[in-house]
């Protein structure tokens, strides 16, 4: 299971789309897969309505928004940082929308150019600041948060104002009526080419040199990777997918004051739950999305059970958690230690010990964020 | 020199019946004492002028306040637990044209606030730091939780200031007067009886409430599960959605998707639009459907002419505590606790509040009552 | 395999700075020197206002705005240290609250069981988050999270609201004052001496730096990493109860939203970072949190003073952290680079790429 | 050998370890004397660290018994071996460089006063110690971040010898030692013998082994080669049996066909902060020797070439074309490339598959024309007995010698004009080391320009054309190819190396 019984791969393509197959049965990633299967069987098998076409549309279209966002954070993970901030914006674009919108069909496309430059400056923000100016990315992102929801309300006194149009609200809200699934939701669509343009994006140098900046930065920048652009690209990837994210959000359910709390610690749960290493260096995209669908797949299956509310969330903690201690086990070895990871000490033959390598792991100078003062 | 700002007798939450709350030491939140009160409350009717609904109340016990009068322009403090949704924004809006309104006619000077950002200790803090300073002729306290700012209200009372609650209750009956509307059971009601008369028995009833534990909240689920309960209607679930219309949409969708869903109860309608949607969206036929009297709702119920029914915790409570100080301070008397009329909006005056508040922002609330303000509509309009 | 050896040394500064002062003193220096810095531009900007900073009444007011994420910060510097971190403190004070105020339910005799049965359940919570982080090897984000998800349930099954209720004797606690000293703050006073004698003093103190600073340094001299990373987490979670008690305390009963929504968790990391302890660990102390406490207590009373709009604080905060953490970056930075033998140790632009890239940064 | 007959501090029995498989120990016998100074030498991967650290405890035994001073021990923590009086001074670093001396070498055993650690007498006691040994330059509450790399040794010397150890291991303790700092290790080593305390040594440097160890123990591919006694062996039997070849035949000879071409790089009065006034020239087809002590700065030169450290004066010509590179980037652009001397901390991103290291550089900065060189990779990874079936392998399943050969390829595919490798055989093996001397051949042989940086003199003598030789940043003077060590030796020391440490 391990990538020691790798297949022989003559071509570096082929042999990525190898290594994803071994990540896929190997290591944190098969978690995820398993978990997501036994969670929609489950659902499906208490409600067999659910495996309808119309219904599995619907969730996937009320999914799109944290598989999207989860392949942003993906992006700032795996190049060994972390982006808080992604809840706030998504709550700030909104507002913003609604308010520079206010009803008019005619401003909306115009306005969505001015979501993504907004995005844009968010990233660079998070990013600069972050690698620049050596704020660890949690404090960087941390700040943002709080910056962010507080501007915004400030601007609009504190409950959103305005409205948004149609053509803006069709983006999260409609879809191409199609004879089978009675309706193909846009929401799904963006997500679709997302996540396609994820994979391409990870195959390609660039993918390479983000992972390679978040698994060792100074090695990445001894051989030309202009470690500080890579990382702050990634963050400006989380915050533009965010505003996507925003714009299918808003779309599918309008504006309230709420929108977008807390899902900075959702998405980021996400990606963990599909076995993507907080540190950076390890992980799979794919995964992550998957991460995604099942976290929503599970508070499905508690409505579905009509647990009440209330409970649900210690029920949540408990998978969460167990999810993530059996990804670790199952883990080929330990991640070399991630900025926020754990000593764990006390076994040499473990995982920290491998092959013709003996003082893995020992010097305890394992790539961490580079950017942590 | 070791002093204290602990109120005397100090702690009076436990199990004890005062104003407002009712004994949080049981985490229960229904005294059927109260649920009758309120509901009997909606029948009578409230003394004074109906045009200026906020001056009005219910069978009022009136306290003289001879020993607070005082000259001159008045300092008045306000503690707001927070601004941190639409009700609360438009009406702290409502407060502070009111209050302007005085100050030009010279009652009140300076007006303070601090707001706790629905920090509890923060507005234990906030309150304490008024009565240190020694500066206000007045204290006026939002609470952000009964219980909790109980101490903090009655260390209030005792500094001798008149002290004004109004919204959430507290634990004790130091300060002057408590001004609310009639309450959660009421308005829990209002909503729950509407859908018992407008649907056949065995119809089925989804209920969607903000979040657990805030006391104006539970009151109101309370009553309506009362209800419910003598009735033949079926109630599906009951779901938090911390007032996100996505979160709303996207439960009440799945509980389409399992079949029929005849009536939508909720708790407060912020995200009352996204609950009519995913029927829209599912291509079901409407719910009987329980909102707020906010115009989103307001203006999507009068579009689709769904049967529904918009109960009101009556916003334009924000005026009151302002009215109330004034006379407070000119030693006139007010009533111990002020019960403000709160009337839902049915489909008969549904058209009339719509008219009343053409142009303001759709999460805005019809019973502002700011008409008369210098500041409407502007004031509610650029909410600044 | 000497590389290892000289990459570590790659970045010794130039040694006569270095010996002249010990860089842990000096961090926290800069840091009491912000905490000054930012009391008088808030003395300024409030004598803008005709009032004053410093009256007696607004000392209490900062003073008492210190206590609760006073004690949550300290708890949060172990973890910290230990280059973990626990995002179940805002939900451990909630608990605590809830179970010191049902057991006391008013009953002045049962204070003491009160406060034991809260510090406990606040203990054990800790050590399970302990136990998931080294022996699941879970990540302390992850599982100190998922316990957040786990008491929220918990408690908002329990309790469908505020339960239980304090004895005044206990009420006390959250309302005395001696002089201008809260008696809260005075508890905290001594909590925090204990930590940093527990810190600078004891093993486990040491402990906590080695392996923060290097885990497998700490275990090759013997130090029983798990250990101490466990007891950092109890450590962590009982000082959160202790603020669930003074939390208690105030409200007279014990409550879970309240208290949970109040976004403890990442404002004491905040305090712990903005205190100069470094997010990877292996270095900081008690000394700097409370200073960083006291900077944001500081900016509140302020910020209250100027009634500032608490949508405006929000931003202010969250500009405060960065632009604080962003200066002891910067002081991070200019003490790398090595001994320069030629002239000044000039250093290329090349320099700021490599250092922008790894590991180097980590011990520095 | 006074000490033969009487019975052995330490005896390891048959002692076998395997890792994840593959048995790095078989069946091992080694026992110590009190007082004696035992040297364990053998090729890298030998299994000397290994054999250590079951010492130590940090790696428990296969199979097979160790005794102390008679009875059997079980050492599974290095607790228990610090406690039974046996402590290692780590191969790799093993120091917290944000705490004090002191700290550091009372670490977990700090001396405690009614439970409290007596942090007053953890200090006496450290400069005691010091002092004790005769080092006068540390101070107990410096902290170790400033220390320089020979005294950051002594502590880790002090820390070992702290635990009233009966036996002290020290694993290459010397290797990042400058000569006259060597000194100073010998005076600690004599101090210990004469207490009585054993001290197990290894290391490369057949010199020391010799100057300071009464017996030796060979390990070769894990097994035990012989126990002699010093007196009884001379150097070259001794690399003989170590190696198992005649050093002779060891570097591959240089092709007499090949002949030096035009100047590919050329530096002009390069200097920064930490070298200055360098003039250098390596033709097509030449392998120019950086050599000079640890400290010396020819990794500062490489890296100041390379663009990681840029020079701030002077210019560097690739090709007769003035580049001065300002960046990584901007050096690969030249055509330059550098194998680093840190493989895990700069060369590899170890987490990753072996291609992905492989074309690291052409994703990071040759994007245009990647994809035509990324095919020249699977050659590349064969031409250096990479089989291209390890290429989806982690990096970091790999022997370090196949590692270093990643690192080459990462720099073989730009096809650079000049390459400049920083101890490229740094604890790597026999094989893997043929490896890279032939790769270096064959280079030069098709015109790069090669700058080989070495701690190891007879490999830099063995493939060299000429030797540079660094003293404190400067160039000491310059060696013809198949000069003697002491030639380069005087030329690194020439004037007495100053006390950069201070
Ligand atoms: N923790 C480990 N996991 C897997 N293999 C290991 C480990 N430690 C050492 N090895 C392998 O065991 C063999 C012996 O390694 P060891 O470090 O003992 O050699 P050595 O003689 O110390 O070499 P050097 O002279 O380079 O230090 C090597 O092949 C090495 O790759
Ligand atoms: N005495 C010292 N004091 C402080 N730093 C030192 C000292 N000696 C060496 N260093 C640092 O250790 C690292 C190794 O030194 P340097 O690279 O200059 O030597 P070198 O000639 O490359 O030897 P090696 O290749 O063995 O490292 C450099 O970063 C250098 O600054
Ligand atoms: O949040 C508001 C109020 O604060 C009030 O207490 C009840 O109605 C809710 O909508
Ligand atoms: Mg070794
Ligand atoms: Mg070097």
């Amino acid at each position: 299971m391990s990538a020691t019984t790798s297949p022989a791969r003559p071509s570096a393509r082929a042999s990525s789309a190898g290594s994803s197959l071994l990540r896929l049965f190997g290591g944190g990633s098969a978690t995820v897969f398993a978990l997501l299967i036994v969670v929609l069987l489950a659902i499906t098998v208490l409600n067999p309505s659910f495996a309808e076409p119309p219904s599995l549309m619907a969730f996937l279209r009320s999914a799109a928004p944290l598989v999207i966002l989860a392949v942003g954070q993906y992006f700032v993970i795996v190049s060994g940082e972390f982006d808080l901030s992604v809840g706030s914006l998504v709550g700030a674009q909104v507002v913003i929308a609604a308010k520079l919108i206010d009803g008019e069909e005619s401003r909306t496309y115009g306005v969505i150019a001015l979501m993504f430059a907004f995005g844009l400056l968010v990233g660079l923000v998070n990013g600069l600041i972050t690698t620049i100016l050596r704020v660890p990315s949690f404090i960087t992102t941390l700040g943002t948060l709080l910056i962010l929801a507080g501007a915004v309300r400030l601007w609009t006194g504190g409950a959103p104002t305005g409205a948004l149009s149609d053509s803006f609200r069709q983006w999260g809200r409609q879809g191409i009526d199609l004879p089978v699934l009675r309706q193909l939701p846009y929401a799904l669509i963006v997500m679709v080419v997302l996540g396609i343009g994820a994979v391409l994006l990870m195959r390609a140098p660039f993918g390479r040199i983000l992972m390679a900046s978040g698994d060792n930065a100074e090695a990445a920048g001894f051989s030309g990777v202009r470690v500080w652009r890579t990382r702050t690209v990634a963050f400006v990837l989380s915050s533009t997918l965010a505003t996507v994210a925003a714009i299918l959000i808003g779309g599918f359910a309008g504006v309230t004051a709420q929108v977008g709390q807390g899902l900075e610690f959702t998405a980021i749960t996400a990606v963990v739950l599909g076995g993507v290493v907080l540190g950076g260096g390890r992980g799979w995209v794919v995964a992550a999305m998957a991460g995604a669908l099942t976290y929503q797949a599970i508070e499905r299956l508690f409505t579905q059970l009509a647990l009440p509310s209330t409970a649900r969330p210690a029920l949540q903690g408990l998978i969460i958690i167990a999810a993530v201690a059996y990804a670790a086990r199952s883990g080929v070895r330990r991640p070399a230690r991630p900025p926020l990871d754990v000593p764990t000490g006390d076994d040499p033959s473990g995982p920290a010990a491998s092959p013709a390598d003996p003082d893995d792991g020992r010097d305890g100078r394992a790539p961490g964020p580079g950017t942590s003062p | 020199a070791c002093s204290t700002d602990q109120p005397e007798g100090g702690g009076t939450s436990a199990g004890e019946e005062a104003v407002g709350g009712e004994s949080p030491a049981e985490g229960e939140f229904f005294v059927r004492a109260d649920y009758e009160r309120q509901l009997a409350q909606r029948d009578i009717e409230p003394t004074g002028d109906a045009a200026e609904p906020w001056l009005q109340a219910i069978e009022p016990e009136m306290v003289d306040t001879s020993q607070y009068a005082m000259e001159g322009p008045a300092t008045v403090c306000f503690s707001n637990a927070s601004v941190s949704n639409p009700w609360r924004v438009t009406g702290f809006i409502t407060m502070q044209q009111q209050v302007e309104v005085f100050q030009e006619s010279g009652e009140i000077g300076e007006f303070r606030v601090s707001d706790a950002a629905d920090d509890d200790n923060k507005q234990i803090s906030d309150i304490q730091a008024f009565v240190r300073s020694g500066d206000c002729d007045a204290i006026i306290i939002s609470p952000s939780t009964t219980a909790t700012l109980t101490p903090a209200v009655e260390a209030a009372c005792e500094s001798g200031a008149p002290v004004i609650v109004f919204d959430r209750g507290v634990n004790t009956d130091c300060p002057v007067t408590f001004i609310h509307p009639i309450g959660g059971y009421a308005y829990g009601a209002d909503g729950a009886e509407f859908l018992v008369e407008n649907l056949e028995p065995g119809d089925t009833v989804l209920a969607l409430r903000i979040l657990p534990g805030v006391d104006v909240l539970e009151n109101r689920w309370a009553a309506a599960q009362e209800i419910f309960a003598d009735s033949e209607l079926e109630v599906l679930g009951d779901e938090f959605t911390g007032g996100d219309a996505a979160q709303i949409k996207d439960l009440v969708t799945q509980y389409l998707q399992r079949g029929d869903v005849d009536g939508i109860w909720m708790d407060a309608g912020d995200g009352a639009v996204a609950a009519v949607e995913a029927f829209e969206d599912a291509g079901a036929d409407y719910p009987v459907m329980v909102g707020e009297d906010e115009l989103s709702f307001l203006r999507k119920w009068q579009e689709t002419d769904m049967t529904a029914i918009a109960p009101v915790y009556s916003n334009f409570q924000w005026r009151t505590p302002i009215h109330a100080a004034v006379r407070i301070l000119n030693g006139e008397e007010v009533p111990a606790e002020w019960v403000l009329p709160q009337e839902p909006i049915t489909e008969d005056d549904l058209d009339e509040f719509l008219e009343a508040n053409e142009g303001l922002p759709s999460l805005h609330y019809a019973k502002f009552g700011g008409e008369d303000l210098p500041g409407f509509p502007d004031a509610w309009v650029d909410r600044d | 395999m000497t590389a290892t050896r000289q990459a570590e040394t790659a970045t010794p500064a130039d040694e006569p700075r270095r010996r002249a002062r010990t860089p842990r003193l000096g961090t926290t220096g800069i840091i009491y020197l912000a905490l000054v810095g930012i009391v008088v531009l808030g003395a300024l900007l409030v004598g803008l206002t005709g009032e004053s900073l410093l009256t007696g009444n607004n000392v209490i007011d900062m003073l008492t705005r210190t206590s609760v994420l006073g004690f949550i910060a300290i708890g949060q510097t172990f973890v910290v240290l230990c280059r973990s971190l626990d995002l179940s403190v805002g939900y451990v004070a909630a608990l605590s609250s809830l179970v010191g105020a049902t057991t006391m339910d008013g009953d002045p005799d049962r204070l003491v069981p009160g406060i034991v049965a809260a510090l406990l359940v606040a203990g054990g919570v800790g050590l399970v988050n302990g136990l998931v982080v080294t022996k699941l090897r879970v990540n302390p984000f992850i599982a100190t999270l998922g316990m957040s998800l786990i008491i929220a349930g918990y408690l908002d099954t329990r309790y469908q609201g505020p339960a239980g209720a304090v004895p005044d004797s206990f009420e006390a606690f959250g309302y005395t004052r001696i002089g201008v000293v809260p008696l809260s703050t005075a508890v905290l006073a001594v909590v925090a001496v204990a930590a940093a004698v527990f810190l600078r003093r004891t093993r486990t103190g040491y402990a906590m730096y080695a392996v923060g600073g290097n885990d497998e340094v700490a275990r090759l001299s013997g130090i029983r990493t798990d250990r101490t990373l466990i007891v950092a987490h109890v450590l962590s979670a009982a000082a959160a109860g202790v603020a669930g008690l003074l939390l208690a305390a105030r409200f007279s009963t014990g409550v879970a939203a309240q208290i949970y929504s109040a976004g403890y968790e990442l404002e004491s990391i905040a305090a712990v970072v903005l205190g100069g302890t470094l997010l990877m660990g292996g270095r900081g102390g008690v000394a700097g949190t409370i200073a960083g406490v006291l900077i944001l207590a500081v900016l509140d009373t302020v910020f209250r003073i100027l009634e500032i709009d608490p949508f405006f604080r929000d931003v202010l905060r969250g500009v405060v952290i960065i632009v604080a953490v962003a200066v002891y970056a910067r002081r991070q930075i200019d003490r790398r680079g090595n001994l320069a033998r030629f002239g000044p140790g000039l250093r290329g632009p090349g320099a700021a790429e490599q250092s922008a890239a790894g590991p180097r940064e980590v011990r520095s | 050998m006074p000490e033969v007959n009487r019975t052995p501090l330490v005896a390891m029995t048959g002692v076998s370890k395997s890792f994840l498989g593959t048995e790095v120990l078989h069946s091992v016998d080694l026992d110590i004397h009190p007082g004696e100074v035992h040297a364990l030498v053998g090729e890298n991967g030998a299994g000397k660290s290994t054999l250590m650290k079951i010492l130590a405890g940090v790696h428990p035994a296969d199979s097979g018994t160790i005794t102390l001073a008679g009875e059997t021990v079980h050492l599974t923590t290095p607790l228990q071996a610090q406690a039974a009086g046996i402590s290692t001074v780590f191969q790799e670093f093993n120091l917290l460089p944000e705490r004090t001396v002191a700290e550091n070498v009372f670490l977990g055993r700090e001396p405690r006063r009614r439970g409290l650690v007596d942090a007053a007498r953890m200090d006496r006691d450290t400069e005691a110690l010091l002092a004790d040994l005769g080092v006068g330059d540390i101070s107990a509450r410096t902290p170790v971040r400033a220390l320089s790399v020979a005294q950051q040794q002594v502590v880790e010397i002090v820390k070992a010898m702290s635990h009233e150890a009966r036996l002290i291991s020290m694993d290459e303790p010397t290797a990042a030692l400058a000569e006259h700092e060597v000194a100073l290790l010998y005076r600690l080593v004599r101090t210990l013998q004469e207490r009585g305390i054993a001290v197990l040594y290894v290391s490369h440097r057949l010199k020391e082994v010799f100057d300071l160890c009464d017996r030796i123990t060979i390990l070769k591919d894990g097994s035990l080669v012989d126990t002699v006694a010093s007196a009884d062996i001379t150097p070259d039997d001794l690399v003989r049996r170590m190696v198992g070849r005649e050093l002779g035949g060891y570097f591959p000879a240089k092709d007499p066909a090949v002949l030096p071409g035009p100047v590919r790089l050329a530096v002009r009065g390069g200097g920064n902060a930490q070298v200055d006034g360098i003039d250098l020239e390596v033709r097509a087809g030449e392998i120019v020797g950086l050599a000079g002590l640890q400290g010396s700065g020819r990794t500062e030169l490489a890296q100041a070439v390379f663009g990681i450290a840029p020079f701030t004066r002077g210019e560097v010509l690739v090709d007769g074309a003035p580049v001065r590179p300002r960046s990584p980037r901007q050096a690969v652009r030249a055509g330059i490339a550098l194998v680093t001397e840190d493989r895990k901390a700069q060369g590899l991103v170890l987490n990753q598959s072996v291609l992905a290291n492989a074309r690291l550089v052409l994703d990071a900065v040759l994007r245009r024309g990647g994809q035509e060189r990324a095919r020249s990779i699977p050659g590349i990874l064969s031409s250096l007995e990479l089989t291209a079936r390890s290429g989806s392998r982690e990096v970091r399943y790999l022997s370090g010698g196949n590692q270093q050969k990643v690192v080459l390829a990462k720099w073989l595919v730009t096809e650079p004009a000049v390459m400049v490798l920083d101890e490229p055989t740094r604890g790597i093996d026999v094989g893997a080391k043929r490896a890279v001397y032939d790769m270096m051949r064959d280079l030069s042989a098709r015109g790069v320009a090669i700058l080989m940086i070495s701690s190891e003199l007879p490999e830099l003598i063995g493939m060299a054309d000429r030797i540079v030789v660094l003293h404190d940043g400067v160039v000491s003077g310059t060696a013809p190819g198949g000069t003697d060590e002491e030639t380069v030796m005087a030329l690194a020391t020439r004037t007495a190396p100053a006390g950069r440490a201070a």
